[in-house]
């Protein structure tokens, strides 16, 4: 049989090491393994590593690797092939994968089957990782055939080979006939077609031209469950949205809401962030004010999702030294649902005397602004990671790599840091909570909400496991009669 | 010929091209091959010809509508021909043309004030209500009324569309007009005041006239000279008179047996031309009359006659001095008896009226002058 | 006109190169970084760095020209940044599609359009030409996602007709591939054959007093040749330049309606090319779109040249 | 049918413009038996090619509009004709030469393609036969390289060649009746007569009748059986061509004649009408000519009847036979 | 012969008034496109809620007597929003429409009328302007110029100019083959009252035409422009993004989409009737 999924988007280029979009990820969860993966809980388990260990000082990582896996090209998967992956993705000079595995300072093959990775620091995110493309495996050997272009013909070794692409039309796999886990594999053939538009991917999906599809419109979903040849499943990723303010990026941090932070604070107290999720979100959403979801181990029960108060915005306002209000310019990517969600805000806003500018911008323009700090304030957010730094340090750490807000403050750098060394998970929530602390205070990211993944699927589709990453794993999947 | 020459045409040639095949060379129409002329101040000169023969084409050359291929033209010692745009344009208030189509050289857009008020705008002509009571005079003496000024093109008939052409003409009292048959499409009473109106204006401004028209009888009326052309050429000048009396060349002579008369019965000779038409883009050699002519004979077969002096006239043919041809004779004894005597019960009544008779050049349509 | 033809041929070159200067400049001039775009969640400064210099964005904007129009001289297109597919290729996957859509759509557009036009101003003033109008000014007025979508709910979800989007090539299976086109080219259809209509009725108003529509009458011809031999015939001058025009726009600009039916075409590509500050994709279609609009333009000209005979004179 | 029937009888036939009262074409009557010419003359815009166009079925309407009166045409009346039995009859039964030759030739078509249709349409022949009968009437109006021709364009040819390719197109599919709207005024003489000859010819082939508009008096006197004169829209003077010829009774009949220049030596001056045609809103209720003629007495104030004289000459004059007036003296302040 | 026959033969301007009057498509036109004019201007003062009121209890509501037209998607009266997006919409749409024509036929007229390699530059420039895609010219004048509905209606009369050019040129490439052209130019008329007299009002009905759809085009266009950082922003109304927002909803909230789609409907309704009354009584051929 064959399944037919509706992407949002058309994915980038096909290489692990090379690739940046949510979407790519979908697919590659059907063409590459990884050497581990997460469970629904974000437990990490075995893939293609079927056991680890690390050393007592958090210096060495041992993976087991399984038996008997071969590339879709017939190269056998061993150590050897492991260390080449690692070498291709800190070493190739367009991998975007270097600062994932940057802690990696040597791999070594013990024996065939089992490699050791060993690290300059401990690293705490490594596992999450190795979860993620930096830990997908491609065949060393096409690897090192197409170098640069591999991702025209990608070859890795997951349940799916690679058929054909064609751009902003489909993606072909088919199934691997070798592959390790080929009995919990029920598809012939996976199709990816990438449709933008959400209703006409749940008319396709309706008319039986597709057999399930990814990120349900929040509005549709009454419709879904009302339809009785239609199921939905749906997951609260990983990620956040929410408003970054610029601190201290250029001059253009000169302004109340980036000079004061009882302004942002005023600000988050006016929005009312459940009824932004029913407004905008029919309720599907999280409300948020961290960067986990309040359902996430790693959030901060000591502050939870506060309601809207006025009168307390009104007087940090007062108290900051703006009785009249001010005005804000917030730059707003240029989707009908983010900026359904900044007019709420605006409106919010507004009653408290918080007068927001919105300018919409295509997303590269405000991606530049953002980073070259010609901006004010800006509506963005991050797909999330597995672990908790990945939703947090490159953010908010003075030499983070996508700190546009350039949020500086010492003490959040040096827990930060001290969080992602640690591989106990209850001294990182020390750390992360004294931290997020702090960012309450200083809120350089007003966080709003957190998406929810929601799959609209045909009823036929049986056995799919929703999973907080927002993936499609089709293992367990089948298409009853 | 004394006098002093207005305009003046060297070796004018004009060819168009009709079809051009992907291969192979481009058939070519001679519409005018080398045609001199000298018109003189003042005078009426009628071109007469054969339909086709390059008549409107000459028309268009002398005023400089199209470019010549070969020769020039010279007015007021300046060829035209090599004249920049402006000068040429300044020009045209002294250089006049009467179109021979007169509904499709009349913008359907403007009204028909519009349309007579515009020559006199271009060259910057009187105010704006000067411009008016001009306009309204000429609609006037050809015979419309000032009220249809504000009327369109497509609300006249042929003849009164003629007429507008007409007025437009001579908005700016031009010192020649070139008519491409100017009143043939007016009813014969009309075409009598346009005539008369013509004629004075010659007389009163030296008006220097170049006539086209088919209705020889208008041009015995009105010409000094008349131009004979055939097949892109011009094949015999002579004074009016003399060319209607003693005609030299077989042509005009055809030509004229061909009139019409206005008398019941049938036509006076029946000196039917015999022959196919010469195809214009082959045109025959030799003499190109030679194919229809009764008098050819075998040099005029092969050898192309030229344009000579002969007294008082220029003809092309080998054997002009010894033809013996037959021009027009006799006056209107067409008329019966019963007829005339209307007329002149006619002419007394108007006469009576303190109106004008033919002899007295005071017809009240014409009575005041253009200038 | 065959020199006709080669000498406008000719003149299309240098067009063609302007038109590239033009597109690259205005590129350029672009605010975003195509490098930022593509360094995504990860922002190495080294592997930025390395982008830029591997695709020459480090070069002043002249020499980056050159060395694109030099490659583009050879066949080299470049790639694309995105998705590092050569942009010759993409082009040759995605100009079958397009050309089909437009070619679709513009014989949607032709039939409604000038039989519509013709009608109404033959009929002017009667219920007819106001029906008609009211018809051409709504398909104008619909917007084309709306009506898109509104087909795709009736013909697809609930009639199950035709598929609610995507492709089928052509040389596939010609009758599905022109099938699963239809909706698509009848929404990009029928927001042209509003403006066909419009412009047909208005020459035709024009030509249907001339002379010569008389005289065709005079002939006993049926109203029928009337109409399309000797008035539509005289008409076609306006016609044939939005015509000419539209289908140069068709082929670039369906995004919306691209991007509805899924349709794998130019317009979506251009777009996401643009947001994503893929230049060698931008500039590769541009190219195209750019010869066909000349290609077009020759067309539109040669048309009046038979419409209007007289027009080789001028 | 009889065969002495009139093949086109008009009865009071009116043409009005809208928004004006006068009708433009007021009652006109006439009738022509197969075989018959009628030549109609008169001031340019009193209405003959209104007339003309009526009885084609071609008046732009709006703004004009037929106002009464009834043409049978082989015993149907030809105003009342649906637009599908107008066309059966259109181009085929009867043809029409138009006054404006470049304007009624549609400039984007060929010459030869423009006659061939109406024989395609009416004969039903192929495509090869009608050009053949395109050349072939091209040649018979002798227009030169006749061949060459049939390919050319209207904007190509000159104003006497477009001239005779309408008159080619009307005589194609040798039509009963030829209703010729002035169709020699743009040739010369030589051609004009061979024309003439050719529509005569015709005539005496097909027994066709034929209505000539024509300003030019030689032609009517050559071609014509039957004359009818018109001033302003109404028929004021109607009879055998010889009658009026010889004995004309209507002022305005006798000015026009009058006018015409002499084909003998010089004369000084012509003769005109004076004044111009009253406009429509303008025009007097009764004798419109009264505005401009010599002759008119109060008795003018009433339209004057068609009245006979006898050997079918028709005249609609209060004073004719003028001899028979007594005082020419003018009238009125 | 003094006394003018005042029903045939009015002064000219008259005469093209008492057509249009007479006229019944443009009577209905004007009325309807005086009828958008005066709410445009009018918004201030009528008796509907704010524009950017919203009412989170009542978010995509139906329409009912509290909200005729309903609510959009986050609760703002679509009437009200209606009523204030006039001005933007119907600016957008004319004073494009207007610099489209403005710059589009007089180079177009150019081009059509010198021929030449005047016609050369203005057609290989037409060719540029073409092809250009129009996103860009839009993302760079947002970036230059910045957000404002000036600068979109200058990016659309751009981006709509070459339509113009094109039109104009044929045209008057198909004029300038009339007789009564070579008529002007046989009185010596200069090129300015050449192209004024004769060219442009023979040139005018498909450019009439033309004008009076580009405006429905404009009026769509501004929304995707505002989406790009040109143009109006949110939160203020315009019917072009009001449209653009009710695209997602068409299924839960059909009239979001419906009542701009009217306006917009009736609006070129307006026009295009106008444009017809204009037309024909511009034609003197035209009873
Ligand atoms: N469309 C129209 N609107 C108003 N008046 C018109 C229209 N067409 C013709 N007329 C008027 O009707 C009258 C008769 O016109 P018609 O064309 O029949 O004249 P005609 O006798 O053929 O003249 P001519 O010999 O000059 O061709 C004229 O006065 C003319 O101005
Ligand atoms: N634009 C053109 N293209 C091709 N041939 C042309 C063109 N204009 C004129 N001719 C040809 O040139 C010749 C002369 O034409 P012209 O109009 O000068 O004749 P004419 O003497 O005025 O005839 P008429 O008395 O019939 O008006 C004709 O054979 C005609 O076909
Ligand atoms: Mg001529
Ligand atoms: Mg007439
Ligand atoms: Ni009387």
């Amino acid at each position: 049989a064959d399944l037919r999924i509706g992407l949002q988007e058309d994915p980038d280029v096909l290489d692990p090491d090379q690739s940046r979009t949510f979407v790519g990820r979908i697919v590659y969860a059907s063409l590459c393994d990884k050497l581990v993966d997460i469970t629904p809980e974000l437990v990490i388990v075995p893939q293609l590593a079927s056991g680890w260990s690390w050393s007592d000082d958090g210096l060495e990582l041992t993976m087991t690797l399984r038996d008997g896996v071969t590339f879709h090209d017939g190269t056998p998967f061993n150590a050897e092939a492991v260390i080449a992956n690692v070498d291709r993705s800190q070493n190739m000079d367009e991998s975007r994968r270097k600062s994932e595995l940057s802690s990696i300072t040597g791999a070594e093959a013990v024996d065939d089957l089992t490699v050791k990775f060993t690290l300059g620091a401990p690293d705490a995110t490594l596992l999450a990782q190795l979860a993620d493309r930096a830990g997908m495996m491609v065949s060393p050997t096409a690897a090192s055939e197409a170098g640069v272009d591999f991702g025209l013909n990608p070859v890795c070794s997951g349940p799916f080979k690679f058929v054909e692409r064609v751009q902003q039309d489909r993606i072909v796999l088919e199934k691997f006939a070798e592959y390790w886990n080929a009995d919990s594999i029920n598809f012939d053939k996976v199709l990816f077609l990438p449709i933008p538009d959400t209703t006409v991917r749940l008319a396709n999906l309706r008319s039986g031209d597709l057999d399930m599809l990814e990120r349900l419109a929040a509005t549709d979903v009454t419709s879904v469950k009302e339809d009785g040849s239609l199921q939905m499943e749906q997951a609260v990723s990983l990620g956040y949205q929410g408003i970054t303010v610029n601190v201290a990026n250029t001059d253009r941090a000169a302004n109340p809401l980036g000079e004061n932070s009882a302004v942002r604070r005023a600000l988050s107290l006016a929005i009312d962030r459940s009824v932004i999720n029913q407004v905008v979100f029919e309720g599907a959403f999280a409300a948020g004010n961290q960067p986990f979801p309040p359902t996430s181990p790693w959030y901060n029960k000591d502050f939870p999702v506060p309601g809207r108060d006025i009168e307390a915005a009104k007087a940090l306002l007062e108290e900051a030294g703006f009785p009249d209000g001010v005005t804000v310019e917030v730059q707003v990517p240029n989707n009908p649902v983010q900026m359904q969600l900044m007019q709420v805000v605006q409106a919010m806003a507004a009653e408290a005397g918080i007068n927001i500018e919105l300018l919409a911008k295509e997303f590269a323009t405000l991606l530049s602004d953002q980073s070259a700090g010609a901006y004010t304030a800006s509506q963005v957010g991050w797909s999330g990671r597995v672990d908790p730094d990945g939703n947090i340090h490159q953010f908010m750490t003075t030499d983070g790599g996508i700190n546009d807000s350039h949020y500086s403050n010492a003490e959040v750098d040096g827990l930060l840091n001290s969080a992602r060394v640690s591989n106990d998970m209850a001294t990182r929530k020390k750390d992360y909570d004294a931290a997020l602390a702090i960012l309450q205070e200083d809120m350089p990211i007003i966080y709003l909400y957190h998406q929810a993944w929601i799959w609209a699927l045909d009823e036929k589709v049986q056995g799919f496991v929703p999973y907080p990453d927002g993936m499609i794993r089709l293992e367990g999947v089948s298409l009853s009669e | 010929m004394s006098g002093d020459i207005i305009l003046r045409a060297e070796g004018l040639k004009r060819s168009f091209v009709t079809r051009k095949p992907l291969f192979g060379p481009a058939t070519v129409v001679q519409a005018v091959d080398g045609v001199d002329l000298s018109i003189l101040k003042g005078e009426t000169f009628a071109i007469v010809g054969e339909s086709g023969c390059g008549k409107s084409t000459l028309a268009r050359l002398l005023v400089r509508l199209i470019d010549p291929s070969e020769g020039s033209v010279w007015y007021d010692g300046a060829d035209i021909a090599q004249l920049p745009p402006e000068a040429l344009r300044a020009l045209r208030s002294d250089l006049q043309f009467i179109f021979q189509d007169p509904f499709s050289s009349l913008n359907p857009q403007m009204t028909v004030g519009a349309l007579i008020e515009e020559p006199l705008i271009t060259h910057g002509i009187g105010d704006k209500d000067e411009r008016r009571a001009r306009v309204d005079d000429l609609l006037t003496r050809i015979g419309l009324t000032p009220a249809h000024a504000d009327r369109y093109p497509h609300e006249f008939s042929g003849g009164q569309r003629q007429r507008v052409g007409i007025a437009r003409a001579l908005a700016t009292g031009p010192k020649v007009i070139i008519g491409d048959e100017p009143v043939s499409a007016l009813d014969v009473s009309i075409q009598a005041q346009v005539v008369n109106i013509l004629e004075d204006l010659k007389e009163a401004f030296g008006l220097t006239l170049v006539v086209i028209a088919h209705d020889l009888a208008v041009i015995r009326h009105m010409a000094d000279r008349v131009a004979v052309m055939y097949l892109g050429e011009i094949v015999e000048v002579a004074p009016a008179e003399g060319l209607f009396t003693a005609p030299r060349h077989p042509y005009t002579e055809t030509l004229l047996a061909a009139i019409p008369i206005a008398r019941v019965g049938p036509r006076r000779a029946k000196a039917r031309i015999e022959g196919d038409l010469p195809n214009p883009t082959a045109p025959p050699p030799g003499c190109r009359f030679h194919t229809r002519c009764s008098h050819a004979q075998d040099r005029c077969k092969t050898e192309r006659p030229t344009l000579r002096d002969l007294t008082g006239r220029q003809v092309a043919c080998h054997f002009a001095e010894t033809l013996d041809l037959t021009g027009l004779t006799g006056g209107d004894a067409a008329r019966s008896p019963s007829a005339r005597a209307r007329f002149a019960l006619y002419r007394a009544a108007r006469a009576q009226e303190g109106g004008i008779t033919a002899s007295e050049k005071t017809d009240s349509s014409t009575k005041e002058t253009l200038s | 006109m065959l020199a006709f033809l080669g000498r406008r041929i000719l003149i299309a070159i240098p067009t063609i190169i302007l038109i590239s200067i033009f597109v690259f400049g205005m590129q350029k001039l672009l605010p975003g970084d195509p490098v930022l775009v593509m360094a995504g969640e990860d922002r190495n400064p080294e592997v930025m760095e390395f982008l830029r210099e591997k695709y020459r964005l480090n070069d002043p904007i002249p020499v980056q020209y050159f060395t694109w129009i030099g490659n583009a001289l050879q066949g080299d297109l470049g790639i694309s940044l995105r998705t590092q597919q050569p942009v010759t290729e993409l082009i040759g996957e995605k100009l079958p599609v397009t050309i089909q859509l437009a070619i679709m759509a513009l014989i949607i557009a032709l039939s409604i359009g000038i039989p519509a036009g013709v009608l109404s101003a033959y009929k002017k003033g009667t219920w007819v030409d106001w029906i008609a109008n009211l018809v051409a000014l709504s398909g104008l007025s619909i917007p084309n996602f709306w009506l898109g979508i509104m087909l795709i709910l009736l013909v697809s979800v609930n009639l199950g007709w035709l598929p609610a989007s995507g492709y089928r090539p052509l040389t596939d299976d010609p009758l599905q591939s022109i099938l699963t086109m239809l909706m698509p080219a009848f929404v990009l259809g029928t927001g042209l054959a509003a403006t066909l209509m419009r412009h047909t009725r208005s020459a035709m108003l024009g030509v249907l007093r001339s002379d010569y529509v008389r005289t065709a009458r005079a002939k006993g011809l049926s109203e029928q040749v009337v109409l399309i031999k000797h008035a539509l015939r005289n008409a076609l001058v306006p016609i044939v330049t939005v015509t000419t025009l539209l289908f140069g726009e068709l082929l670039a600009g369906a995004v919306l309606t691209e991007q509805i039916f899924t349709i794998p075409g130019f317009g979506k590509l251009i777009v996401d090319a643009v947001f994503n500050r893929d230049y060698a994709v931008v500039q590769g279609i541009v190219l195209c779109t750019g010869i066909a609009f000349i290609a077009m333009n020759i067309l539109a000209d040669a048309a009046y040249r038979v419409l209007s005979p007289r027009m080789k004179d001028a | 049918m009889n065969l002495n029937a009139p093949l086109l009888d008009v009865r009071d036939l009116s043409i009005q413009v809208a928004g004006v009262r006068p009708p433009l074409v007021d009652r006109i009557s006439f009738s022509l038996r197969a075989g018959q010419t009628l030549c109609i003359v008169g001031e340019s815009g009193c209405g003959k090619s209104l007339t003309s166009l009526a009885l084609m079925g071609l008046l732009q309407t709006p703004p004009l509009s037929i106002a009464g009166g009834t043409a049978q045409f082989a015993g149907r009346d030809l105003l009342t004709m649906t637009r599908r039995e107008l066309g059966q009859v259109r181009g085929d039964r009867m043809a029409m030469i138009f006054q404006e030759p470049m304007s009624s030739l549609n400039p984007s078509l060929k010459i030869g393609e423009q006659i061939a249709e109406a024989v395609r349409r009416h004969k039903g022949v192929s495509r090869e036969a009608a050009r053949a009968r395109a050349l072939e009437m091209l040649e018979r109006v002798r227009i030169p390289a006749a061949a060459k021709r049939l390919d050319a364009y209207p904007h190509e040819l000159s104003g006497g060649m477009r001239q005779r390719a309408m008159i080619a197109m009307a005589l194609a599919n040798d039509p009963e009746l030829l209703i010729a709207d002035e169709p020699t005024t743009a040739l010369d003489v030589t051609i004009q007569a061979q024309i003439l000859d050719l529509m005569r010819d015709l005539q005496a082939e097909t027994g066709a009748a034929m209505i000539l508009i024509t300003h030019d008096l030689g032609v009517v006197a050559e071609m014509a059986d039957q004359v009818a004169v018109m001033y302003a829209g109404r028929i004021v003077e109607t009879g055998p061509v010889a009658q009026v010829f010889d004995d004309p009774q209507h002022p305005y009949t006798i000015g026009l004649m009058s006018s015409m220049p002499s084909l003998g030596a010089r004369s000084d001056r012509l003769v005109t009408i004076p004044g111009v045609v009253p406009q429509a809103a303008a025009m007097p209720d009764g004798c419109r000519f009264s505005t401009r003629c010599p002759f008119r007495t109060p008795i003018c104030d009433n339209v004057p009847p068609l009245t006979s004289l006898g050997n079918e000459h028709e005249v609609a004059c209060f004073h004719a036979p003028l001899e028979q007036t007594p005082k020419l003296r003018v009238v009125g302040a | 012969m003094t006394d003018a026959n005042a029903t045939l033969a009015p002064r000219t301007p008259s005469r093209f008034w008492r057509k249009m009057r007479a006229s019944k498509s443009a009577s209905l036109g004007a009325v309807i496109v005086a009828f958008f004019v005066f709410i445009a201007l009018a918004a201030p003062i009528l008796p509907v809620p704010g524009p950017t009121e919203t009412d989170w209890g009542a978010v995509r509501k139906a329409p009912s007597a509290a909200h005729l037209f309903g609510t959009d998607e986050i609760g703002r009266d679509v009437l009200s929003r209606m009523i204030w997006g006039a001005q933007a919409s119907l600016l957008a749409g004319v004073v494009s429409v207007l610099i489209a024509v403005a710059l589009g036929v007089p180079l177009g007229m150019l081009s059509g009328y010198l021929r030449g390699w005047t016609d050369a530059v203005i057609s290989r420039f037409t060719e540029a302007l073409l092809a250009a895609p129009f996103l860009i010219l839009a993302i760079a004048l947002a970036a230059f110029l910045g957000p404002s509905l000036s600068n979109a209606m200058i990016a659309i009369g751009l981006s709509a100019m070459p339509l113009f050019i094109r039109l104009a040129r044929a045209q008057t490439m198909s004029v300038m083959t009339e007789d009564y052209v070579e008529s002007a130019r046989a009185i010596g008329l200069g090129h300015f009252s050449l192209i004024r007299k004769y060219i442009l009002p023979n040139i005018f009905p498909p450019i009439l035409v033309q004008s009076t759809l580009t405006i429905a085009t404009a009026i769509i266009a501004e929304a995707s422009l505002s989406f790009l950082g040109l143009g109006q922003q949110p939160p203020a109304p315009s019917w072009g993004s009001m449209l653009n927002v009710a695209k997602n909803f068409l299924e839960q909230a059909h009239w979001m989409a419906m009542w701009p789609g009217i306006a917009i409907f009736l609006v070129v309704l307006g026009f295009n009737l106008l444009g017809d009354g204009l037309r024909d009584a511009l034609d003197p051929r035209d009873l």
